[in-house]
């Protein structure tokens, strides 16, 4: 196994791990806000690890170059979207419940 | 590995497609009918219909979510249910247990001796890249082999747009 | 450009649409899609010359000589059911959308004309292609096309009725979509010629068992079969009456047409008459057709829902004749296509004239109409007339053929039924006349007939159906032609 | 003009006829006048033809083809001369009746009426002419279809009743049986061409012989043989001059000038005689002839009488042919003519008692002899011919029928004449004898007018007819000779 | 639905508005190049067709009816429904007046068939990617053009 | 349809004009590889008909074209991407305390951007950054909701909304 | 008969009947349009199932390895179609549940059968008393 | 490791679909199926690799776009009050 290919792995690990918690965040969390904040995870450090992870493995090409691409994309749409919906949420109505303290 | 990939995008389709008939909430069912096609995109790209799944994807979860959702803006967003048909259900038992009959008798899945896989396939495969020179045979034949089926599809989607035109007016105006 | 005639017949009154979307003014899109659809016509016509003269007629479009491209296989059969669709089309279509109720306004009365003309080139397209996939394709263009134009009915109801129609005529495309799948994989082709010689080696395989169910479901859908015919009363009632004619005229029969060349063509007598033994099924199917759909027809109080369930009963004359596997019973049922295009065609534009001069269609309301409208009721009667199967009209040319089958196939008693149901026929048929002619009319009855632009057509139909009750030779001549080429493929 | 372009002619001047009918509609006395003319001409043209048949030629005219092998086409041999007369020149006098009689009646739509009486004769004229079964078919139903707007003329509800039940059985049948008998004989035969001698002979076995045999006994509805003769009196609801040509002309002979037709050139009467093939079918005949009989006794209603005798005198043809004898055949063919001139009078009278006294019923009649002389002789004239009295026409046909009997060995069937002469003394001679020997009961004045006739245009045809009656017992042997050749001689 | 964006007044979805001008001219040329790559990969007219909508789509929802209408006007549309189909059929009528059959590209290029091969592909799907486009628009127009009865 | 006021646009400059179609000849050499001339020709046809339609939408304007923010970004981006990563691990540790300790809380920070594209980068990087939630976009404030006390305090320090502003900064009129 | 080789059809046609179900016994029609497209979708699995080759990859041909195995690319090509029928229908479909609010005020089936129930009802009194 | 990572987004997408089908609110169901969307575009770039032909990422690309499109879309068209009650909003 080469550097690049142990890297790429550890890479594909982590954000694996990044994803799989989100998700787990997305189950476990009180309320939609709270959840809003899980959801974020796989989309940002998660995806952003498993595409750099990748990028590891494709090595500099267009594949490469997609692979960049997509993940830009997702830091665009992805807390937009995010956003968005908390703003929609918010705007209709949906209760942001507030913990007295820690 | 593609098994346990395809195996558990089966599992997620199912689950959705039980969700979309089950769920009361029409936005709900419309996003799922989104994810639906999604996934099912996913599954396509496993089995090598990259543009099928390309296809899907814009289609099944763009712009097809985007006009059940423009419908559903339009009507009652939450789904009544009055009645547990059983007529259907029967239909559907005996229409499904036809299709498995069917398939009793199919060669297996992905087996290449299958007759589907002998007979004008192989001479699209070989072929095209002499006569038409370009690397994407699914482009290929749809746009040459089979190029009149691609023209009658133009029509399907123009008949759709002249359609919805007739029914609902071009947009501008409310007729 | 003789050579290309086959896919001129599909092409003109396809790209006629797009022309009628830049065109838009109402006059210009008008004369022009009269002008393709005669056009089409005298294609049609063009074709069965040219088949008579040389026999099969193949075209290869793309140059991709099948079963690698799509071809166009056109033999006496196609040139048949092509000519019958597209005459119909042509005298139908410049009534356009608007002579009652205004569901299209003027300014997009071009839309209805685009409609139309992919429907019917939907339609033909179905009966020229020698390709199964195709015939999905279009298929659907023409159920697209003829849903809208349901839909443009001037009740609400008709949107109702549009959507039963594409619910149901959805799940038959599925089916059939289905069923070409199976084939496809048991076969690797989708050529219908290649299909019939490569399915005989697996026929046995319960795929392609379960291939013919499924296109035979879906094939029933869009032929409205019994008991798969209920998406058709209400479609044809709500249309637009024009709309209701050309369908009723035009797109049963095409799928009539495939039914044929799935059972003759490409699976053979042998395996759906032989092996599977499907023709007493065919029959009992027929039978409820014709009398479950006669009895309906009684008793509807709208003329177009009476017109409307005659229309399944008939359909149940044709696929009769399909079962027998004879000539004269396919000449039978063949004929019946023709005939029933002609005589239902020019009923339901009869009952388009009664509607643009009273506003409706219920039997009630027709009382002394025959004397109020007397041009546009004796059509309905001479009509109807030929429904029941009275000699010296078109009915009576039908009925011939498949009493004669079922006396050739010994089946005595359903010579008998036939012959009775068709009595069924007079009864609701006379039911309109009694009410027409020998009812005081209401105060509020209009004075006066129906406008030209509905009572030619009209009448162009009866008169063809009362025409070719007597000279045969293009209805019956090439039926039995091409009931002979057809079993002669299958044997 | 050549015989075979007679035939057209023959059939297309009525056709014609109705279109100047439509045409003069405004003008009710030039509607007539064309009428006239053309019924005239029609009969001209029939008639130009008798000499050639009467000399052994069978003109012919081919239509179309409908289907391969059957043909629409005209072939004139004797029988159909024999009813294309009587139709044709009825046709003349009953023109005239009914001029008179819608006038005096004031009956509606008489345009629609003339029209449709036209297209029923020269429907009538076709299934005379017809060379084949096919041919004979399409004119039957032509005929019941344009006899139906005659029957519901008056637009009431029971008028729509009866057309419905006209139309019913007669479609019914003819559909059901007829139309069925018609293409099994086609499967079987190969051809529909009448033939003499026959076309079945020997393709077909003795049972279902029998079968096909009733199938076209009781499909031809129009020959009113029990139990399908419900939609003669149902049709009474006509107006008079309908009645007389339904009744006694195009109508019902129609229906037994094909089964006679039939049994000569379809069965052949030797295929019939041999196998005893119509045995069954001559009890149904006789049965017909007696039960109408006796239900014409009980009847009050003057034509309801007049139709049930028909009923039973049309038994009298079918059993002519189904004795399948020469004489029965003969006896048969001739009382088409000898009955359609009787009966014809007959409610030629009936029509024209209800226009001048609005009288419907038996019971009424009392002393109208006296305010109605000619029509009550011509009544009692033509009576005396349905019952079969020498110097009337009608008595050559029963004592050719009765000799039919005889020669087949069947003296039940001389009975059962004899039996049926008894009965329609007794439905007939009682309304004469009312009306010349029983002082008028009712009306509000006895010694009113003492004249009180239909219009002239009545009454002048109904005496033709009642001498027509008498003419005919004395060209008796003219139709048998032309009747001749049916059966070989 | 009425005109998407008239009642939600612009400052309010400040991050949808900027993220939106930065995102639609790329989802456009993304179309263009499914459009163009079709030969090479997945994706084609049909595709292209649908993304170029898409993008739009996304531009009405934002900024609302009324200014995709000012961008793409609806009779526009329809004449661009018409053009596509007409390209498509009209390469087949071209084919024929050089002597091939209905879509034989091959007589498109005498000298090289498979060029002529590769030409007809590239105009067709064109045809097919102006009318998809059209078709789209104008169906999510018609439904967005409509208020609630 | 009535017209619809749309804030924010901006007659395009033709530098911003140019700027685009750059951007947009670079995404497409990167995504085609291709170098034939007809699918370069495809290229550069492309790349003109969406600066057109782009120009037509007004699409094409400080905010849809940052010219000035390019430079800016190149150095905020990896200070947000490690941001990001360290908010991340501390969420991923709340959710995988059996605990859950979490501290939700609704708040506005102040926002000292010039701009509605600063205010909108400010609020998709608070978006971005796991534990907080941009629900609403003022004028001058941005209503946030916070995971954790931490990610509140984290935000509270104003940090971020510094960083924003200073890559806005240069731009001139907004 | 090889069972294990045919799961994967077997899932598709549940899929199909799960779709089939919706379009006929829902009474929403939206709904029935969801379960149109999940019927399609399905059926559009199945082809591309029985396209598949095991071991092959998708038919774009990579230049300088004549050995590769592709899947087959007809059913690919058949299927870009059906989903272009799908979405026809869907829109046409839905054009039509619009139109159907708009005139009855409902898309529940059953509240428009109701409704077209009661209109005829009320156009036979009409008659009757039209008559009387 | 590639077979690891899939694994994982699966799970992910798992967690996902079952958060979308627990709801309660709309909302949670669009963030779920939203993250269940974007976890598609990652396992499609990972299988791309694993079946050894990852240079159809144009798809991932598309996919990317789409989810967002749909969920603004979702967002635009979704206007209901009462979010996520599964009782009839009006009526
Ligand atoms: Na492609
Ligand atoms: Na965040």
């Amino acid at each position: 196994m080469s550097v690049i290919e142990i890297s790429s792995g550890v890479l594909l690990a982590l954000g694996t791990f990044f994803c799989v918690t989100g998700g787990i965040g997305l189950l476990r969390l009180p309320d939609f806000y709270s959840r809003a904040h899980a959801g974020g995870l796989p989309d940002t450090l998660g995806a952003t690890l498993i595409l750099a992870g990748l990028v590891l493995l494709a090595g500099p090409n267009l594949i490469a170059v997609k692979l960049v691409m997509v993940g830009v994309l997702l830091h665009v749409t992805s807390p937009t979207g995010v956003h968005a919906l908390a703003k929609a949420a918010y705007s209709r109505g949906v209760r942001a419940e507030e913990d007295s303290s820690e | 590995m593609t098994l346990v990939l395809e195996a558990s995008l089966f599992v997620f389709l199912l689950v959705i497609a039980v969700a979309i008939t089950r769920t009361k909430d029409l936005f709900a069912a419309a996003m799922l009918s989104g994810i639906f096609s999604l996934a099912s995109a996913g599954l396509f790209t496993l089995l090598d219909a990259v543009d099928v799944a390309f296809t899907e994807a814009a289609v099944g979860a763009g712009i097809s979510t985007i006009v059940i959702l423009g419908t559903l803006s339009l009507t009652d967003p939450v789904e009544i249910r009055t009645r547990r048909p059983l007529l259907p259900l029967g239909v559907v038992l005996l229409t499904g247990m036809a299709l498995v009959w069917g398939t009793l008798d199919m060669p297996a899945f992905g087996d290449a001796s299958a007759p589907i896989h002998l007979h004008v396939a192989p001479r699209y495969l070989s072929e095209s890249g002499a006569a038409i020179g370009i690397p994407n045979v699914v482009t290929s034949i749809l746009a040459s082999y089979r190029g009149y089926d691609t023209l009658g599809e133009l029509f399907v989607v123009t008949t759709a747009g002249i359609g919805v035109m007739l029914l609902l007016g071009r947009g501008e105006s409310r007729p | 450009m003789i050579e290309h005639l086959p896919v001129l017949q599909i092409v003109i009154p396809l790209l006629g649409a797009p022309v009628c979307l830049l065109l838009r003014a109402r006059g210009a899109v008008l004369v022009f899609a009269t002008a393709v659809a005669w056009c089409t016509f005298a294609i049609a016509l063009a074709s069965i010359g040219i088949v008579l003269e040389q026999g099969e007629v193949v075209y290869a479009l793309g140059g991709w000589v099948a079963p690698l491209g799509i071809e166009y296989r056109i033999d006496l059969l196609n040139a048949f059911v092509i000519t019958v669709v597209s005459g119909v089309g042509a005298i139908v279509l410049p009534i356009g959308p608007g002579i009652h109720g205004h569901t299209v306004s003027a300014s997009r009365e071009y839309l209805y004309y685009a409609a139309f003309l992919l429907c019917m080139a939907g339609l033909l397209g179905v009966a020229i292609t020698g390709d199964i996939f195709n015939v999905f394709v279009f298929l659907e263009i023409s159920s697209l096309a003829a849903y809208t134009l349901v839909a443009l009915g001037n009740q609400r109801r008709a949107l109702r009725a549009a959507f039963s129609y594409l619910v149901m005529g959805t799940i038959g495309g599925t089916f059939v979509l289905i069923g070409i799948g199976f084939l496809y994989q048991m076969t690797g082709t989708l050529n219908m010629a290649d299909l019939a010689r490569l399915l005989p080696a697996v026929l046995d395989n319960r795929a392609v068992h379960a291939a013919f169910a499924f296109l035979l479901v879906g094939v029933g859908i869009k032929l409205a079969v019994f008991p798969l015919h209920q998406w058709l009363p209400n479609a044809y009632t709500y249309a637009p009456p024009a709309v209701s004619a050309f369908l009723a005229a035009t797109a049963t029969k095409v799928a009539y047409y495939l039914l044929l060349r799935l059972v003759f063509t490409i699976f053979g007598i042998g395996f759906v008459f032989g092996a599977l033994g499907i023709a007493p099924l065919l029959q009992v199917i027929s039978l409820a057709a014709m009398f479950i759909g006669a009895l309906a027809a009684i008793n509807q109080t709208d003329l177009k829902r009476l017109l409307a369930y005659s229309s399944v009963s008939q359909i149940g004359y044709m696929t009769l004749g399909l079962s027998f596997g004879s000539v004269a019973g396919l000449t039978g049922g063949l004929v019946h296509v023709a005939n029933h295009a002609l005589m239902k065609g020019g009923m339901f534009l009869a009952v388009a004239c009664i509607v643009a001069r009273t506003g409706t269609s219920a039997i009630a309301d027709l009382r002394g109409l025959g004397r109020r409208m007397p041009a546009t009721m004796a059509a309905f009667a001479l009509g109807g007339l030929g429904l029941i199967g009275v000699p010296l009209t078109v009915g009576f040319i039908s009925k011939w053929y498949l009493v004669l089958a079922a006396i050739e196939a010994g089946q005595m008693l359903l010579a008998f039924a036939i012959l009775v149901s068709s009595l069924l026929a007079a009864v609701y048929v006379w039911r309109v006349v009694e009410v027409a002619w020998f009812q005081e009319p209401l105060q509020s009855a209009p004075h006066g007939e129906a406008p030209l632009r509905l009572l030619i057509p009209t009448w162009v139909l009866i008169g063809a159906s009362l025409y070719f009750g007597v000279a045969t030779d293009l209805t019956a001549g090439i039926a039995a032609q091409a009931a002979e080429q057809l079993l002669e493929v299958a044997r | 003009m050549t015989d075979a372009q007679l035939l057209g002619v023959a059939v297309g001047l009525p056709l014609a006829g109705t279109l100047g009918v439509i045409a003069t509609g405004r003008r009710p006395n030039l509607r007539e006048g064309v009428t006239l003319v053309v019924a005239v001409l029609t009969f001209a043209s029939v008639l130009q033809l008798l000499p050639s048949v009467m000399a052994g030629a069978r003109p012919a005219l081919e239509l179309a083809t409908p289907f391969p092998g059957a043909r629409l086409a005209f072939e004139l041999e004797p029988l159909g001369m024999l009813y294309a007369l009587v139709a044709s020149g009825l046709w003349i006098v009953t023109s005239l009746y009914a001029i008179g009689y819608m006038r005096g009646h004031h009956e509606g739509h008489q345009t629609r009426f003339f029209a449709f009486f036209a297209v029923s004769i020269a429907a009538a004229l076709g299934v005379a002419f017809s060379a084949n079964l096919l041919t004979l078919f399409v004119f039957y139903e032509l005929l019941t279809l344009c006899t139906y707007p005659l029957v519901t003329h008056r637009g009431t509800a029971e008028a729509i009743a009866g057309g419905r039940t006209y139309l019913g059985i007669l479609l019914t049948t003819s559909v059901a049986f007829f139309l069925f008998a018609i293409l099994w004989t086609g499967f079987v035969a190969g051809t529909l061409e009448f033939t003499p001698g026959g076309i079945l002979e020997g393709k077909i076995a003795g049972t279902a012989a029998a079968v096909l045999l009733a199938l076209y006994a009781f499909g031809i509805g129009k020959a009113a043989l029990m139990p399908f003769h419900r939609w003669l009196p149902a049709a009474m609801v006509a107006p008079a001059p309908v009645s007389a040509l339904l009744h006694a002309v195009a109508v019902v002979k129609a229906g037994v000038f094909s089964v006679l037709k039939i049994v000569v050139y379809v069965f052949g009467i030797d295929f019939l005689a041999e196998g005893d093939l119509s045995v069954w079918l001559m009890y149904v005949a006789a049965a017909s002839i007696l039960i109408a009989s006796i239900i014409a006794v009980t009847r009050d209603n003057l034509k309801a009488r007049l139709a049930y005798s028909t009923i039973s005198q049309l038994g009298y043809i079918v059993l002519g042919a189904a004795l399948a004898t020469p004489a029965g055949v003969i006896g048969g063919g001739m009382h088409i003519a000898m009955h359609a001139m009787g009966k014809i009078t007959l409610f030629f009278c009936a029509g024209a008692i209800d226009v001048a006294l609005h009288k419907q019923k038996v019971s009424e009649l009392d002393g109208i002899g006296r305010q109605m002389p000619f029509t009550m002789v011509a009544f009692a004239v033509a009576s005396l011919s349905i019952i079969g009295i020498p110097p009337l026409g009608g008595s050559w046909s029963k004592w050719y029928l009765a000799l039919g009997a005889a020669d087949a060995d069947r003296g039940f069937f001389v009975f059962v004449l004899m039996a049926s002469s008894l009965l329609s003394i007794a439905y007939l001679m009682p309304i004469v004898g009312r009306a010349f020997f029983r002082p008028s009961t009712q009306g509000a004045a006895p010694e009113g007018p003492a004249l009180k006739e239909a219009p002239l245009l009545c009454v002048v045809p109904l005496c033709l007819t009642a001498a027509g009656s008498v003419a005919l017992f004395f060209l008796a042997p003219q139709i048998k000779a032309l009747l001749a050749p049916l059966v070989g001689e | 639905m009425s005109d998407p964006g008239s009642h939600m007044r612009m400052h309010e979805k400040l991050v949808l508005r900027i993220v939106a001008k930065r995102f639609i001219p790329f989802v456009l040329l993304f179309a263009l190049y499914v459009q163009f790559h079709g030969d090479f990969g997945p994706g084609g007219g049909f595709q292209a067709g649908v993304i170029f909508a898409a993008g739009l789509i996304l531009y009405g929802m934002i900024f609302g009816l009324g200014a995709l209408h000012r961008v793409v006007p609806p009779r526009a549309l329809e004449v661009a429904v018409a053009i596509g189909v007409l390209l498509y059929a009209g390469v087949g009528v071209a084919t024929m007046m050089l002597g091939g059959n209905y879509l034989d590209y091959g007589v498109l290029d005498s000298h090289a068939p498979a060029h002529g091969q590769h030409l007809g592909i590239l105009l067709v799907e064109g045809g097919v990617g102006i009318t998809v486009a059209a078709v789209m628009l104008t169906i999510y127009s018609s439904f967005g053009g409509r208020e609630r009865e | 349809m009535p017209e619809t006021p749309v804030r924010g646009r901006r007659k395009p400059q033709p530098a911003h004009v140019l700027a685009t179609f750059a951007w947009l000849a670079l995404v497409w050499w990167l995504w085609s590889g291709h170098t034939e001339p007809m699918i370069i020709g495809f290229g550069v046809a492309s790349c003109l008909l969406v600066v057109w339609l782009s120009v037509r939408m007004e699409v094409v304007d400080d905010e849809g074209e940052p010219i000035s923010v390019a430079l800016g970004l190149l150095g905020y981006v990896p200070w947000l991407l490690l941001e990001i990563a360290k908010a991340n691990i501390h969420v991923a540790g709340v959710i995988w305390s059996p605990r859950l300790p979490i501290r939700r809380r609704l708040f506005s920070v102040p926002t000292s951007q010039a701009s509605e594209l600063g205010n909108a980068i400010y609020a998709n990087s608070i978006t971005l950054t796991p534990g907080t939630v941009a629900l609403d976009v003022r004028r001058d404030t941005i209503l946030v909701h916070a995971l954790t006390q931490d990610s509140q305090e984290g935000l509270e320090t104003g940090e971020m909304d510094r960083r924003v502003t200073k890559l806005e900064r240069g731009w001139g009129e907004a | 008969m090889n069972l294990a080789g045919l799961w994967h059809y077997w899932v598709v046609i549940a899929l199909m009947m799960i779709g089939m179900y919706t379009m006929i016994a829902r009474e929403n029609l939206v709904k029935k349009i969801m379960g149109l497209n999940l019927f399609q979708v399905s059926v559009i699995l199945f082809y591309v199932s029985l396209g598949k080759v095991a071991g092959g990859t998708a038919p774009i041909l990579i230049e300088g390895a004549p050995a590769t195995v592709y899947s087959n690319p007809l059913p690919h090509v058949l299927m870009l179609t059906a989903i272009v029928v799908g979405v026809a229908v869907t829109a046409v479909g839905l054009a039509l549940v619009v139109r159907i609010q708009g005139a009855y005020g409902t898309s529940e089936d059953a509240e428009l059968s109701e409704i077209d129930r009661a209109d005829e009802a009320g156009a036979a009194l009409a008659r009757g008393e039209g008559q009387g | 490791m590639l077979e690891f990572a899939s694994i994982g987004i699966l799970v992910t997408m798992s967690l996902a679909l079952v958060r979308a089908l627990l709801g309660p609110t709309v909302y949670d169901r669009i963030l779920a199926l939203n993250l269940f969307s974007t976890k598609t575009v990652l396992l499609i770039a990972v299988a791309g690799f694993l079946t050894g032909r990852p240079e159809w990422l144009d798809l991932a690309l598309l996919y990317t776009l789409i989810s967002f499109i749909s969920l603004l879309a979702v967002l635009r068209f979704s206007k209901y009050g009462n979010l996520g009650d599964d009782e009839r909003a009006k009526r």
